[in-house]
């Protein structure tokens, strides 16, 4: 079943009229800059508002992105921090690499228990100081750290006792507690450049990409760690509302809720799980969808589609979905090469089908 | 003699001005719909739980001693839009498709009702985007023989009648997400009626009650969930339904069975979700034009719980009925009768 | 997870252990069918299973948790009632003939379920359905008194005991040192006797009684 | 009163103490018992299980001749097992036609009366208890059975379940949560009763033969648990308890150790020895567990 | 009851709440966010992913700390927590908004401090030490085809012409073509991350599992203490400065 996003979105409105509020954390965290408790990173150049749940607007920065990269993407799928580069480069937004950013460490953190909440908060409140320092809008590749930084910044402004420890530790490295006014993932910036990207492409890679049938799948830490404060309210449209505005006709599957079976310590020491959960999700693109491509906007997710799909075949499966990042689809909407451009050659399901089916030559 | 407004022609607004008519006074009853009875004659309901007596049985002789009472001035399609002054002169502006005007009234009883709680919000659970998702609102109307089906269960994306179908409860109630962590009160003992009904008109079809608690505190409604067990076989699973999507055009539900400790996986053709009572916006409205308190989810604060149950925050206006929080019809008509002694009293001080 | 050796060659690549498994799901996909309900549902002291409502009074108040792991008549019945007859057969198959008869549950049932007789007709379910793979020694007694029962009209409690233990291919133990001194001791005190008394009219009884089982 | 005394199958057998030590009590209080002769097998758990219709027709055919042939008002057994045969088939008879029905067919065929399924019937315990009482019990006692401790056992169907055991009762039952009357009784022999939690639980025997370990384990609780508690002997109404804790002791103490070890008599054996009858004639001598070292020390035998 | 009667069930219901696990457990602070009552209604367990597959069942997450018996709790903390795939599926859609998710995640802090994680841990050394050393968790050199042979021939392939294809990928962008680390994390950044583990006490949590990696990094750190410290002390004076 094919999908309208404005279907999925209608539940942003009927959320307004919800008798509990969530707490407003712009509010709160107005408050504790008001008493001198945090700074607060505001956002710099023009931006987008889009709607959230509860009615309440999120700032999308439109230039001066911080890149905050993602460990995962640039040692498995380098193609997708190459591809965010790229579409800012071609829409001509200003973007800081910063060879002085840390991992988020909440892999490590989720999977193993190993470092503790202060020490998770303050590599946090350090990375978002480097963007405040160097003048730049935080803003986020990968989902683990998006997840990780909502709750972080959800802690902080909630806990006092975890903002004063963080701060303690913060002072040693001489820097003070910035907290951005949005904490914002990359492909909710692309989607809100879906109409200046859909203007910059490349009129005969968008004839490719036109009628083209695929499913969305997110990160679990993209809405559910900390699920209201995504665009489009509790369900995500970021990656289909992008996708199709491009002429990507978007399906729907029974399991896009689930899991993909990343699951932080399964995919290292229980793959197994890992198999099996991807064995139900695939089966029922299989038999529901049968799509072109897996789109995808998170470092775990793309990695266990694209890695898990070959193993399959231990159980007479036989499954060969490519796996497209909304920056890669992006990227190749506005003219990239697929492989030195897009890096599309470092995912292990092949791609050359899709880019064939696409006309897009790659040798 | 001193006129009484009654707002809301649903059984409690009904019963309270016919028996404030009864002992006399002139009562004065403002619907803002043009036909009177509430969500009851609203979403035609079909037959009301424990003895599956017809719902007309009941509201009709309700609507006619209304109608047939000389005392009452029964205005439809009107909204109360404004009030001035304060008890025992209460000066309301009623608006209708035929302009504004003033009267004056001794009291005020608030009869506003409850409005069902709105399910697109559960986004999970697909209502609005798969068709055979519906409300137990719709399959009232459905199994009603004057509703839009002449009385047929039909799946409304292709008119067949559905073979399996589940029930989810607790939808929109006890439910923090949503904001509403009370219990409706009501969804239990409709769903096993309705699921009861299903059975009766078609025997071949399995019905599924997915539920955390059954909460028959009713009279009558225990004895009908065991016979729904007993003598329908209607299926009740111990678990809240998770999630609806739509599998190779059927309906797929996902729940735990928590005596078990496993998760359902679950396909179905029809999904009957009992969406639970919320404040009225006739409630909203009226607590906003009389100035009335209103608790944490918007129904109305009687001025003391246990004390003053039918006196709202202010002097000389009444509260009563499912204005007031989730409430089955016939207790409504109980607060009817109630709120009616209550005023009398307070008019004859 | 039990280590696993054997190998795997997929497009030229060894595959060994772990590396291959896939875990068995444990998310329920079958329907709910009364097919078993029904069936349990006729079987002597089965009927009132369908007055269940899972509250647990039953599993609750049951004395062999004590004694026998996981043993839970509630799950019992709602397995039979769910018509999850893998899952019964798998994994509680040698709980069911467990039960001790201590009519707790169905003493306190709120629902009126005659929950002990419900568990042995699920016992009996399974039974009729040959799931043990063997007759059960509680089947084999049920046969030898029954059949007792109905030949004499009384039990001679010495006769039962042999024969239960030859149908069950026990005999040796009934001779076993032990056994025999206790005989021994019963025979001598005068409490085993070896010509129990016949009922005066029994045979038309018995005859009667037979007919109904037919 | 006169009233009809179904021993069933165990008194006539292994039982025969908790046969011939009640006729002896209840002479000596005056019950005057008329044992329904030619009495068939009540049912018990393996027909009740193998059908349905059998489990009723049974201890139909008791009662109606109890009823027919020797006239009396009243059935007592000292069975907790057929107890409970009989008064389910009777709750059976009045809540379900059809039952009713089959039964009458039956007794119809066999050349027996019409009986309705209105028989009083009663545990010996409960009637005792009831026409006698403590009170009673002490003006009779003779030697009482001081420093005796016992733990007062009373198994599983002598009071459960009251759907049962509630049907059509015209005499006072016994708490069924927390039975006391064999406690009162024993109190009135001058014994000490210990308190003892385990005294309505299941001593397994309905495993006896099928699952040994497993009955083993059960009656292995009981028997600790009073032990435990101080008693120096156990005493039950229900002769397939008795089977269980005393003829299968020797097993029990194999599996379970010493602490399983302990004197097992029925309630109406002491109640005789306390009104001075003749150990030999109470067939004290009788359980395999050996009351009578204990009963010997305490100078009571 | 004798000893080796007892029942396992009441034996449970019977013992005290509150051990020391539980109280560790309850003075994380997410726990009264993450835990409002649990209605049992399975919602969680419905669309949890370890459920499907394993015996782990978040409603009993819940359940288990509203009772707080401690010898579940421990055995738990051994065990069963680490099957969550911290997915937060449970969180997103519980109708009391609980989050057995972060009950987990604070147990397997504890789990870590308490050394009841030896097993689970098993096998994760080259990521700890990559986090302390490098400054971030993944390294293309990770990707080793003896440790990932389910991932396929490409994958084998691949991991063979990394350096080609990378070199190809990152023409122009410094700092991104590096096969020990995700990206050229200057030294001065390591530093902070190690000063960010010592001083937040994670890095003596991490000497309870893996005590040669405290040694590691301390020396590391001592190596290039002073021209480090002489770093932050600029940042320190510049931000005092930007104060006033």
């Amino acid at each position: 079943m094919s999908y309208e996003i404005n279907d999925v979105k209608t539940g942003i409105n009927h959320a307004k009229g919800m008798n509990y509020h969530a707490h407003d954390i712009r509010a709160e965290m107005k408050k504790l800059e008001e008493e001198g408790e945090i700074k607060i990173g505001r956002i710099i150049g023009p931006y987008k508002e889009e709607e959230v749940m509860y009615g309440i607007k999120k700032k999308v920065p439109l230039d001066m992105h911080y890149q905050h990269k993602s460990c995962g993407q640039c040692a498995n799928l380098p193609g997708v921090p190459r591809s965010n580069f790229y579409y800012r480069d071609k829409l001509g937004i200003k973007y800081y690499n910063d060879m002085q950013q840390t991992s988020c460490t909440a892999w490590n953190y989720h999977a193993s228990g190993l470092g503790n909440l202060v020490q998770l908060a303050s590599v946090a409140a350090r990375n978002w100081h480097r963007a405040y320092e160097e003048g730049y809008n935080f803003t986020i590749h990968c989902v683990t750290s998006f997840g990780n930084y909502l709750e972080m910044r959800h802690l902080l402004v909630g806990n006092k006792e975890l903002r004063d420890s963080v701060k303690k530790v913060l002072a040693k490295l001489g820097r003070e507690l910035v907290i951005p006014e949005e904490i914002v993932h990359d492909s909710e910036i692309a989607y809100a450049l879906r109409d200046k990207i859909l203007a910059a492409a490349d009129p005969k890679r968008l004839e490719g990409i036109k009628g083209l049938r695929a499913v969305e799948h997110y990160g679990c830490h993209f809405f559910k760690q900390v699920s209201d404060d995504i665009i489009g309210g509790k369900r995500p449209i970021v990656v289909g509302g992008l996708a199709s505005h491009l002429g990507v006709q978007m399906e729907e599957y029974s399991k896009w809720f689930m899991c993909c079976g990343f699951g932080f310590r399964h995919i290292l020491v229980n793959r197994e799980f890992t198999r099996s959960a991807q064995n139900i999700k695939l089966k029922a693109i299989k038999q529901e969808v049968d799509p072109d491509m897996i789109l995808v906007n998170c470092t775990g997710c793309g990695t266990t589609f694209d890695k898990t799909q070959w193993i399959q075949k231990a159980v007479g499966e036989d499954y060969h979905y490519p796996v497209v990042f909304y920056s890669q689809l992006a990227a190749l909407a506005l003219g990239a090469h697929p492989f030195k451009e897009a890096g599309l050659n470092f995912h292990v399901t092949p791609v050359e089908p899709l880019l064939d089916k696409m006309g897009i030559a790659y040798n | 003699m001193k006129t009484v407004l009654v707002i809301g022609g649903g059984v409690t607004g009904l019963k309270a001005a016919s028996e404030l008519a009864g002992m006399g006074y002139n009562v004065s009853l403002v619907e803002k719909e043009d036909y009177l009875g509430g969500q009851v004659a609203k979403h035609k309901y079909y037959k009301l739980a424990p003895d599956l007596r017809l719902a007309g049985d009941v509201l009709d002789p309700v609507i006619k001693a209304v109608e047939s009472n000389p005392n009452i001035k029964v205005q439809k399609h009107s909204q109360i839009i404004a009030v001035s002054g304060g008890a025992p002169e209460f000066k309301a502006k009623i608006k209708n498709s035929k302009g504004e005007s003033e009267e004056t009234f001794g009291a005020i009883v608030v009869a506003t009702g409850f409005g069902h709680f709105d399910p697109t919000v559960k986004q999970e659970y697909g209502y609005g985007r798969f068709k055979d998702v519906v409300t137990n609102a719709e399959v009232e109307e459905m199994l009603n023989p004057n509703g839009p089906t002449k009385g047929e269960l039909k799946r409304p994306s292709d008119g067949n009648i559905p073979k399996k179908i589940a029930i989810f409860q607790c939808v929109g109630s006890r439910d923090r997400q949503v904001g509403n962590p009370y219990c409706c009160r009501v969804g239990c003992v409709v769903s096993t009626k309705q699921a009861i009904e299903i059975k009766e008109k078609y025997p071949d079809s399995e019905v599924y009650v997915y539920y955390m608690d059954m909460r028959m505190f009713g009279r009558g409604w225990e004895e009908l969930y065991g016979k729904a067990m007993e003598d329908y076989e209607v299926i009740f699973t111990r678990g809240r339904g998770a999630e609806v999507t739509l599998k190779n055009q059927q309906l797929s539900l996902r729940a735990e069975e928590t005596i078990m400790d496993r998760p359902i996986q679950h396909s179905v053709d029809m999904i009957i979700l009992a969406a639970g009572m919320s404040a009225g916006e006739g409630t909203i409205d009226a607590a906003k034009v009389l100035g009335i308190k209103q608790n944490d989810y918007g129904f109305l604060s009687p001025k003391d719980d246990f004390l003053s149950p039918n006196e709202s925050s202010k002097p000389g206006i009444f509260i009563a009925g499912a204005d007031k929080g989730p409430m089955d019809i016939e207790n409504c008509i109980v607060e009817g009768a109630a709120v009616a002694a209550k005023v009398a009293g307070s008019l004859k001080n | 997870m039990a280590e696993n050796t054997d190998k795997m060659v997929i497009d030229g690549v060894e595959l060994t252990g772990i590396w291959k498994e896939f875990l068995p799901s444990r998310i329920l996909y079958e329907d709910v069918t009364t097919e078993f309900l029904d069936e349990v549902k006729k079987l002597p002291g089965g009927s009132t299973i369908v007055r269940c409502y899972q509250c647990g009074t039953c599993s609750g108040g049951c004395t062999l948790p004590d004694f026998v792991d996981k043993f839970n008549p509630r799950r019992f019945i709602d397995l039979v009632r769910r018509g999850h007859y893998d899952i019964l057969v798998n994994e509680n198959k040698d709980l069911v003939w467990k039960c001790v008869s201590c009519q707790r549950c169905t003493h306190r049932c709120p629902r009126g379920v005659n929950t002990q007789e419900v568990v042995r007709a699920i016992a009996k379910f399974l039974e009729d359905r040959k799931v043990f793979g063997k007759l059960t020694n509680d089947e084999a007694f049920d046969e030898i008194f029954m059949e007792e029962v109905i030949e004499d009209g009384r039990i001679d409690e010495v006769k039962i005991v042999k024969d239960f233990y030859s149908k069950t291919g026990r005999l040796k133990e009934m001779m076993s040192a032990d056994q025999l001194s206790l005989g021994f001791k019963m025979l001598t005190s005068g409490r085993i006797k070896l010509f129990g008394g016949k009922i005066k009219d029994w045979k038309k009884v018995s005859q009667r009684l037979k007919e109904e089982l037919q | 009163m006169k009233i009809g005394y179904f021993p069933g199958c165990s008194l006539k057998g292994m039982a025969r103490a908790y046969d011939e030590s009640t006729k002896i009590v209840a002479q000596e209080f005056g019950i005057d018992l008329m044992e329904i002769e030619d009495f068939n097998c009540c049912g018990a758990l393996e027909v009740k299980g193998s059908n349905e219709k059998l489990s009723y027709m049974l201890p139909a055919r008791v009662m109606d001749s109890a009823k027919g042939r020797f006239h009396v008002d009243a059935v007592v057994t000292p069975c907790n097992g057929c107890y409970h045969s009989l008064l389910r088939a009777n709750s059976a008879m009045n809540e379900n036609a059809a039952a009713k029905g089959d039964v009458i067919s039956f007794l119809k065929d066999v050349g027996y009366g019409t009986y309705e399924g209105d028989m009083d019937v009663r545990h010996f315990l409960e009637l005792f208890y009831n026409e006698i009482g403590p009170e009673k019990v002490k003006s009779a006692v003779k030697k009482p059975l001081k420093g005796l401790k016992v733990a007062s056992y009373y198994g599983c169907l002598y009071e459960r379940p009251k759907t049962i055991t509630m049907t059509g009762y015209k005499s006072k039952r016994d708490d069924s949560e927390n039975p006391y009357f064999q406690d009162e009784l024993l109190k009135a022999t001058g014994a000490e009763v210990v308190e003892f939690h385990a005294s309505a639980s299941c001593c397994g025997g309905a495993h006896a033969l099928q699952d040994e370990s497993l009955a083993a384990t059960l009656s292995a609780a009981v028997l600790s648990s009073a032990k435990e508690a101080g008693a120096d002997m156990l005493v039950l109404p229900c002769p397939l308890c008795g089977a269980a804790l005393d003829i299968k002791q020797p097993e029990i103490i194999k599996a379970h150790g010493e602490k399983a070890k302990l004197p097992v008599v029925y309630f109406t054996q002491l109640i005789g020895l306390s009104i001075g009858k003749n150990p030999k004639e109470l067939k004290l001598s009788d359980p395999i567990s050996n009351p009578m070292e204990v009963l010997k020390s305490k100078g009571l035998a | 009851m004798s000893e080796e009667n007892k029942n396992p069930v009441t034996e449970k219901i019977e013992s005290a709440k509150g051990g020391h696990f539980y109280k560790e457990i309850m003075k994380d602070f997410r726990i009264k966010e993450s835990l409002h009552g649990c209605l049992n209604c399975g919602t969680c367990v419905a669309n949890c992913p370890a459920a499907a597959f394993y015996d782990y069942s978040p409603r009993e997450v819940c359940q288990m700390i509203i009772e707080g018996d401690e010898e579940t709790i421990e055995e738990y903390m051994k065990g069963k927590i680490w099957n969550c795939a911290q997915c937060y599926s449970c969180k997103y859609r519980c109708p009391k908004e609980n989050s057995a998710a972060d009950i987990v995640m604070a147990m397997r802090e504890i789990a870590v401090r308490e050394g009841l994680a030896a097993e689970a841990l098993a096998g994760y050394t080259r990521i700890a030490k990559l986090v302390l050393t490098r400054g971030n968790q993944l390294a293309p050199d990770m990707l080793s085809p003896d440790a990932f042979p389910d991932w396929g021939p490409r994958m084998i392939e691949l991991s063979s012409k990394k350096m080609e294809m990378r070199e190809e990928l990152f023409e122009g962008f410094p700092g991104m073509n590096v096969v020990d680390r995700a990206w050229a994390a200057e030294d001065y950044t390591i530093y902070e991350m190690q000063k960010i583990w010592e001083e937040s006490g994670a890095l003596e949590k991490v000497g309870t599992v893996f005590p040669f990696l405290v040694d590691i990094v301390q020396d590391d750190m001592e190596d290039k203490k002073d021209e480090m410290e002489a770093k932050i002390q600029e940042k320190k004076e510049k931000l005092e400065a930007s104060k006033k």
